[in-house]
């Protein structure tokens, strides 16, 4: 791979858990790498699985998905719809080939700013090690 | 293309030590759309928000992103000071560079600065897409639902009447009171439970704000916050209340007394016609089908020939009332747990071994409060039931149910520990030569002067407390065997009682999962309704305008029910504080004409802020059915986008276009 | 069967029980496929046909406003196709009172047999008003619904990546699939949509993937596996596949077979709290 | 007398061409039951026999369902654009149908006769078409109603009629010339020209009850049945509409020309909401009206070649053939269980 490949993440975060522990991460000052871009929606329940399809056809490396735990959710119930989009919608990708290890789901808290920073890093490595997302860059590029 | 306005803020060293500032800002001026890019040391500082003012003006900005700091820190800053220079509020966003990107990166690094531009960048994208909203009016009745008239009901009824508003009070029982009204004395000053009550249920039967409606329930909850419609049934009394002057001679002369009471817990008999209890609200009697030999056998009558006020009216039917209210307080309060076989529920199973239904003299703690109580059936002496002997020796039995999840209920119901202290306090002081013994778990005395009084039962009143479970209740010569361990001495334990009393767990009141759905709230497995944060919004639900209070929200004593029901009062009367309802305009609506009509939305909304509606011609002939967003109730959550396959509902704030736009932007 | 359908149909038009029975009626070529009529008049019920080339799922005219102006329909349906009754009743999208339902005993369409049919258990069809004919003798689905794709499934990532980049290359977006499904009722669908453009109406590979995946999710939950949209591709985009990934995800985790229950809810739009979850960080 | 080619020596020219750089396009069977047109990357690919006719047609190497016609990007504030341009390279279509290629100057009067599509006639120029004369038809092949056949010559740069050992060739540009110039031997005879399907419907009586009809209420029955895809417009060799879009990111973008379809009832919707061919019936009526009397009043041409793809392609089995036999007044076909 070539040495100064640097993944490019999309997170779709939602506004009162794990955007609130991105700003702890910051106001703690726990560092992580640069490479993820944070688009905040108000719940996980928000996130259609469009937008994860249109992250990737965008050059996406890997898009993460992350909010309220389970119980926690600010509107009751979103990120247990989410939830159980995800659980179908991952069963589809499997079986269109697309890389769902590239494809990130994850419940982090307000308070789990460690949390994040932890994933991110972690993400960020094993995107590095992987490589570019080349099946899709490729399809997002050809035209017929 | 847009003239946004982008203010880039240093933030002191915070952000401008990770970045070149003025290439930033260069950067950030090339990105297409953007009017002007500025920065400055402190943006939320006054003369920032006078640069963003004047900028706004000047420049003609049609939207402003402002670079800085988390909106969660100042995005309501911002949007002041825009709006304080004429902009709409919502035409501002924030760009995250500080907790998201100078803090947690490495300085002056290519990809550090190159994040910054990107989230500026698709703040930018985002912002294109704003649109002015204004903020969603909706009308208010302000007069309020009090479900249950307990001391939680009347306390939270007193509250909004003294305050002004009209109260509409729905108690199922023939009188208000609750369980409150058949108790001794309370814990943990011993006053006497109807000297402080029932003054309190006077002021409510005569206050002129509120409507009482006993032995009545609420049979449909329409609308929403500000606007609900209620239906209440009030149930045939047979009496009309409204000519009767209280005189009770019909109760005097009723020659029927086989039903047992409700009000002594079928320690005692009362007559067909009835009050339930001598300080009843309203004082007025009811007739009771099922011992009242006029319905059974059609003989009798006899207070129908007494009553000279012609209030007997055997004829009476249910009537049905509506009522408009604006919010709803729910206290429906509790019931005890079934200590015996019987169980409505698999879930539970009861305590058939200590005998309880079977042994005359195992009563549970609200028929011993009954004996203790100078209006009760023994006027304040404690004899047992089976004999009317005094009994010498009490058994008391703690967590009857509660903390037991082989018996169905995990959770403490909070009280017990308490009353079961103020049992043996109040046997011994009224028994001077008899015995309290008590089994227990863990005695939980938290609360203002509980711990002191639970050591003056032991201390000064003698009670022996034994930690330790109770196995078995078996009866031996008209004794009451009590066997349990002391699991502190770590020796079996064999009392011989003339008295059992068993401390059973709290329960909601029946009926209350059918009222939870009646007005949608959520409830947890046990039915406790839930509350909306258990920190910050305890006694608020998720239904806009609902609120709860009392032990229908959890096991809790006096104090506290009574504190919440102020508490739900208060949030009542902040909700009525203004002319109408003013909410954030950030909801879903719906594209009426997109819309097909599948109701993923509906059935996904956690708020039931989306309603199934029909598009008529001017004919009224149905031209189609659409889902449509009542704003009042939207929360902003945006599932209701996600599960629309066509994407007819959008959210505004964060529309499809916006976020799709922000999406373009990670180039 | 033909008499007993012709007959039936006959009397409810008579009747004025119903305005429209939506059926199969004469080929263009004498081995043809049936193609979907409107018979009005009870003089018109001898172009009813029956027969095992009666490919077309009937039910995704119920929804369409042109055939609903007929008035009150009866429809004839196989087993197969009663199954998206249910999902077009549960989305209130049509009222099972107000029509009349022809239910055919099947043994299986298509020469060769269509790939559905092999795992057929609804070979009478539920839901439906009454049946005409008897049910074949069978031991049973001859083959799990889900065979095609636990084969396919065999193949690495990165080939099945390479499938359906070839499968989807050649989609022509003629949306013949999405016309032709009872469930794709939507008024205006979300790739019609470019304000914004959450799938791009170009035929290129990026846009075909990204419309792939979006009808298959789409009808996560609720494709009732009649296949109508594989067998109306103009170039043979095995979209089966997909929708059976989703069907057997739904039985897998949900318990749940679109148009199976008229009473348990839809999967989207619920949830459970014990929903797995371990793919979640 | 006539020019051949061996049935062996054919792939072994198209490898030929493939080898010299030129696109090479022709049917293949890409999975059982579905035999398309496709670019070839080998001869192994080509297929002559065992079926009809393609399930597309050759449109699309001209006519590509997508294409770029010009970028822009953003700079600064400013927006660049930049003109594409059509790929010039050199492409053969071999074993196209007769049906296919008589589209072709239907097409290319279509995108010349006010204003010229440079993106169709740069490509157009490019490519020389190898038609294959049909040695079989089926029930929806009604080419001979339209005054052509099994061996029409429209639009073919070459005919290849089969005969035993191999096929006659026929040159009949100078384009087609160049292509086989050597590759070819003389023959003693000539193949044989097969019949083609029987003369279903009439130009004349079509366009007669057309113009009468535009009310009749046969095009409510007609269309009800009809699914408004665009199977039967997409499979067409002349349907030729298409649609403008721009298609981008925050850094720019492109616009494009993709197909469109009549039947589709976003092809007609107006910004306002307003849609003047609001339901099925006026589609479907305009489908036809516009391919045997509107077009031809204009241009003197029907636009359709009788190649029955959109019969073969609707999922619902509703083709022009139908429509026509029942506009015709013939009534369609009915078969009974």
């Amino acid at each position: 791979m070539s040495e100064d490949f640097e993944p490019k993440i999309v997170a779709f975060v939602c506004n009162w858990c794990t955007y609130l522990a991105a700003d702890l991460a910051g106001t703690n000052r726990l560092e992580y790498p640069p490479n993820v871009r944070i688009l905040r929606l108000p719940c996980t329940g928000r996130v259609d699985f469009n937008l994860i399809i249109k992250a990737l056809e965008m050059g996406a490396d890997a898009v993460v998905v992350s909010g309220c735990h389970p119980g926690d959710c600010h509107y009751t119930a979103g990120n247990y719809h989410a939830r159980r989009r995800w659980i179908l919608f991952r069963e589809l990708l499997e079986t269109m080939g697309v890389e769902t290890d590239r494809i990130f789901f994850s419940w982090i808290s307000a308070a789990e700013s460690k949390k994040w920073q932890q994933m991110i890093t972690e993400i960020t490595d094993q995107i590095r090690e992987m490589g570019p997302y080349q099946a899709y860059h490729e399809i997002s590029e050809a035209t017929a | 293309m847009g003239r946004i306005g982008v203010f880039i803020c240093w933030c002191g060293e915070n952000i401008a030590r990770a970045f070149d500032m003025d290439e930033l800002t260069e950067a950030v001026a090339e990105i297409p759309g953007v009017r002007c890019a500025i920065d400055y040391k402190y943006m939320c500082s006054e003369p920032g928000q006078a640069l963003i003012r004047e900028k706004i003006r000047s420049e003609k900005l049609e939207a402003i992103v402002v670079a800085s700091c988390s909106p969660h820190m100042h995005l309501k800053t911002f949007r002041a000071a825009a709006q304080a220079a004429g902009l709409n509020p919502y035409l501002v966003e924030m760009a995250n560079i500080r907790e998201q990107c100078s803090w947690v990166h490495e300085p002056y690094e290519d990809e550090t600065v190159a994040k910054a531009v990107s989230i500026i960048r698709m703040t930018v994208q985002k912002v294109l897409r704003n649109r002015a909203l204004e903020p969603i009016h909706v009308p208010l009745t302000k007069r309020a639902l009090v479900v249950g008239g307990g001391v939680a009901g009347i306390q939270a009824s007193l509250d909004l009447a003294d305050s002004g508003y009209e109260v509409v009070l729905v108690e199922r029982e023939p009188s208000i009171g609750g369980k409150m009204a058949g108790l001794s004395e309370t814990f943990p000053t011993l006053d006497c439970s109807q000297c402080i009550l029932t003054p309190r249920m006077v002021e409510v039967g005569q206050h002129p704000n509120i409507r009482l409606y006993t032995y009545s329930e609420v049979e449909s909850v329409e609308g929403f916050v500000g606007n609900f419609t209620i239906t209440i049934r009030q149930k045939a009394r047979y009496v009309d209340i409204a000519k009767c002057t209280g005189c009770l001679e019909c109760w005097n002369r009723c020659p029927s007394r086989e039903a047992p009471s409700e009000f002594d817990y079928g320690l005692t008999k009362r007559k067909a016609i009835y009050v339930p209890f001598p300080q009843a609200v309203p004082a007025r009697p009811i007739i009771d089908l099922n011992s009242c030999a006029k319905f059974l056998r059609n003989e009798c009558g006899t207070c129908l020939k007494v009553c000279e006020a012609k209030a007997i009216n055997f004829d009476d039917q249910d009537k049905v009332v509506t009522e408009q209210v604006g919010a709803i307080v729910v206290a429906t309060g509790y019931r005890m747990y079934d200590i015996g076989r019987e169980q409505e529920n698999a879930k539970y199973t009861g305590y058939g071994e200590y005998g309880y239904g079977q042994y005359k003299d195992v009563i549970d703690s609200l028929q011993f409060e009954r004996l203790l109580s100078a209006s009760g059936p023994t006027g304040g002496e404690v004899k047992r039931p089976s004999d009317g002997a005094v009994p010498k020796k009490v058994v008391f039995i703690a967590c009857v149910g509660s903390r037991d999840n082989a018996k169905g209920i995990p959770y403490c119901s909070k009280i017990c520990c308490m009353y079961t202290a103020k049992h043996t306090m109040l046997y011994k002081h009224k028994v001077h030569d008899g015995q309290a013994y008590v089994f227990y778990m863990d005695i939980r005395a938290g609360g203002k002067g509980y711990e002191e009084f639970v050591r003056r039962a032991i201390e000064k009143d003698g009670a022996r407390y034994y930690r330790g479970r109770v196995s078995k209740i078996t009866e031996e010569n008209g004794k009451l065997i009590v066997r349990g361990a002391d699991t502190l001495t770590g020796a079996p334990v064999a009392v011989e009682a003339d008295l059992v009393v068993l401390a059973a767990a709290m329960r909601p009141a029946i009926g209350v999962l059918e009222l939870a759905q009646k007005i949608k709230l959520g409830y947890d497995e046990f039915g406790f309704l839930s509350e909306s944060h258990p920190k910050l919004r305890p006694v608020e639900t998720n239904t806009a305008g609902v609120y709860i209070c009392g032990a229908c929200h959890a096991p809790k004593d006096i104090p506290e029910a009574v504190a919440q029901a102020s508490a739900a009062a208060g949030k009542v009367q902040v909700l009525f504080s203004k002319g109408e309802l003013t909410r954030e305009p950030e909801v879903a609506s719906v594209n009426e004409q997109a819309c097909a009509a599948c109701f993923a939305c509906v059935r996904t909304c956690p708020y039931l802020a989306i309603d199934k509606a029909e598009i008529r011609d001017r004919q009224g002939n149905l031209l189609k059915m659409t889902a449509r967003v009542n704003p009042s109730l939207c929360m902003g959550c945006g599932t209701c986008v996600a599960v629309c396959p066509s994407k007819s509902v959008d959210l505004e704030g964060f529309s499809e276009e916006q976020i799709y736009e922000m999406v373009n932007g990670l180039i | 069967m033909i008499g007993q359908l012709r007959d039936k149909c006959r009397r409810l038009l008579q009747d004025g029980a119903v305005q429209v029975v939506i059926g199969y009626g004469g080929a263009s070529t004498p081995d043809g496929m049936p193609h979907p009529i409107f018979v009005r008049r009870p003089d018109d019920v001898d172009k009813l046909v029956w027969n095992d080339r009666c490919m077309s799922n009937l039910t995704t005219y119920l929804t369409r406003d042109a055939v609903k102006a007929l008035g009150k329909p009866a429809i004839v349906v196989k087993g197969c196709d009663a199954r998206a009754l249910v999902v077009l009743e549960q989305e209130c999208q049509i009222d099972r009172s107000a029509m009349h339902v022809i239910g055919m005993a099947c043994a299986g369409v298509g020469s060769p047999r269509a790939p559905k049919c092999a795992s057929c258990d609804v070979h009478v069809p539920a839901l439906a008003d009454e049946v005409i004919g008897e049910a074949p003798e069978t031991t049973g689905p001859a083959d799990s619904p889900y065979s095609e794709l636990e084969e396919f499934l065999k193949k690495s990532t990165v080939e099945r990546f390479a499938y359906w980049r070839e499968e989807t290359a050649r989609c022509i977006r003629c949306y013949a699939c999405r016309e032709v499904c009872p469930t794709c009722y939507c008024r205006r669908c979300i790739v019609d949509k470019n304000r914004p453009t959450c799938i791009e109406t170009s035929a290129t590979v990026k846009a075909n993937f990204a419309w792939h995946v979006t009808r298959a999710f789409h009808q996560a939950g609720r494709c009732t596996g009649c296949g109508e949209c594989t067998r109306a591709c103009p170039v043979g985009i095995n979209m089966r596949l997909l929708n059976q990934s989703l069907a057997r995800a739904a039985e897998e985790h949900f318990s749940y077979r679109a148009g199976t229950d008229r009473e348990t809810p839809p999967i989207i739009g619920a949830y459970g709290l014990e929903d797995k979850e371990s793919f979640i960080r | 007398m006539s020019e051949m080619i061996a049935q062996e020596a054919l792939p072994g020219l198209v490898d030929k061409w493939l080898a010299q750089g030129k696109r090479v396009a022709g049917p293949s069977v890409v999975k059982p039951g579905y035999c398309l047109y496709v670019e070839l990357e080998s001869s192994a690919q080509l297929a002559l026999e065992g079926f009809v006719r393609p399930r597309n047609s050759i449109k699309e190497f001209v006519f590509p369902r997508h294409e770029t016609v010009c970028r822009y990007h953003f700079s600064g504030h400013t927006v660049e654009t930049e003109d594409c341009d059509p790929p010039q390279s050199e492409q053969v279509i071999v074993g196209a149908r007769p049906c296919d290629a008589a589209a072709l100057p239907i097409l290319d009067h279509l995108f010349t006769w006010d204003y010229e599509d440079k993106f169709y006639t740069e490509r157009r120029k490019a490519t020389t078409v190898v038609t294959l004369a049909c040695q079989t038809h089926d029930d929806e092949c009604f080419c001979t109603s339209l005054d052509l056949g099994p061996a029409a010559e429209q639009g073919s740069d070459v005919l290849l009629l089969a005969m035993p050992g191999g096929y006659e060739v026929r040159c009949l540009t100078d384009k087609g010339k160049a292509l086989f110039a050597g590759e070819t031997r003389t023959a003693e005879q000539a193949a044989v020209v097969p019949p083609g399907p029987p003369v279903t419907v009439t130009p004349e009586t079509v366009m007669t009850y057309l113009q009468a009809s535009y009310d009749d209420p046969m095009w409510i029955d007609l269309a009800l049945r009809c699914l408004g895809c665009g199977a039967c417009a997409y499979t067409c060799p002349t349907c030729h509409c298409f649609d403008i879009v721009d298609e981008g990111t925050a850094a720019g973008g492109c616009r494009v020309k993709n197909w469109d379809c009549c039947q589709f009832a976003m092809f007609t919707q107006h910004a306002s909401g307003h849609n003047p061919r609001p339901g099925q019936s006026q589609r479907q009526r305009q489908r036809i009206q516009h391919k045997f009397r509107i077009y031809p009043e204009k241009f003197g041409v029907m636009l359709c070649t009788g190649c029955g793809n959109c019969a073969r392609n609707c999922p619902v089995g509703l083709g022009v053939l139908s429509t026509l036999k029942e506009a015709a007044g013939h009534g369609p076909v009915e078969v009974g269980s």
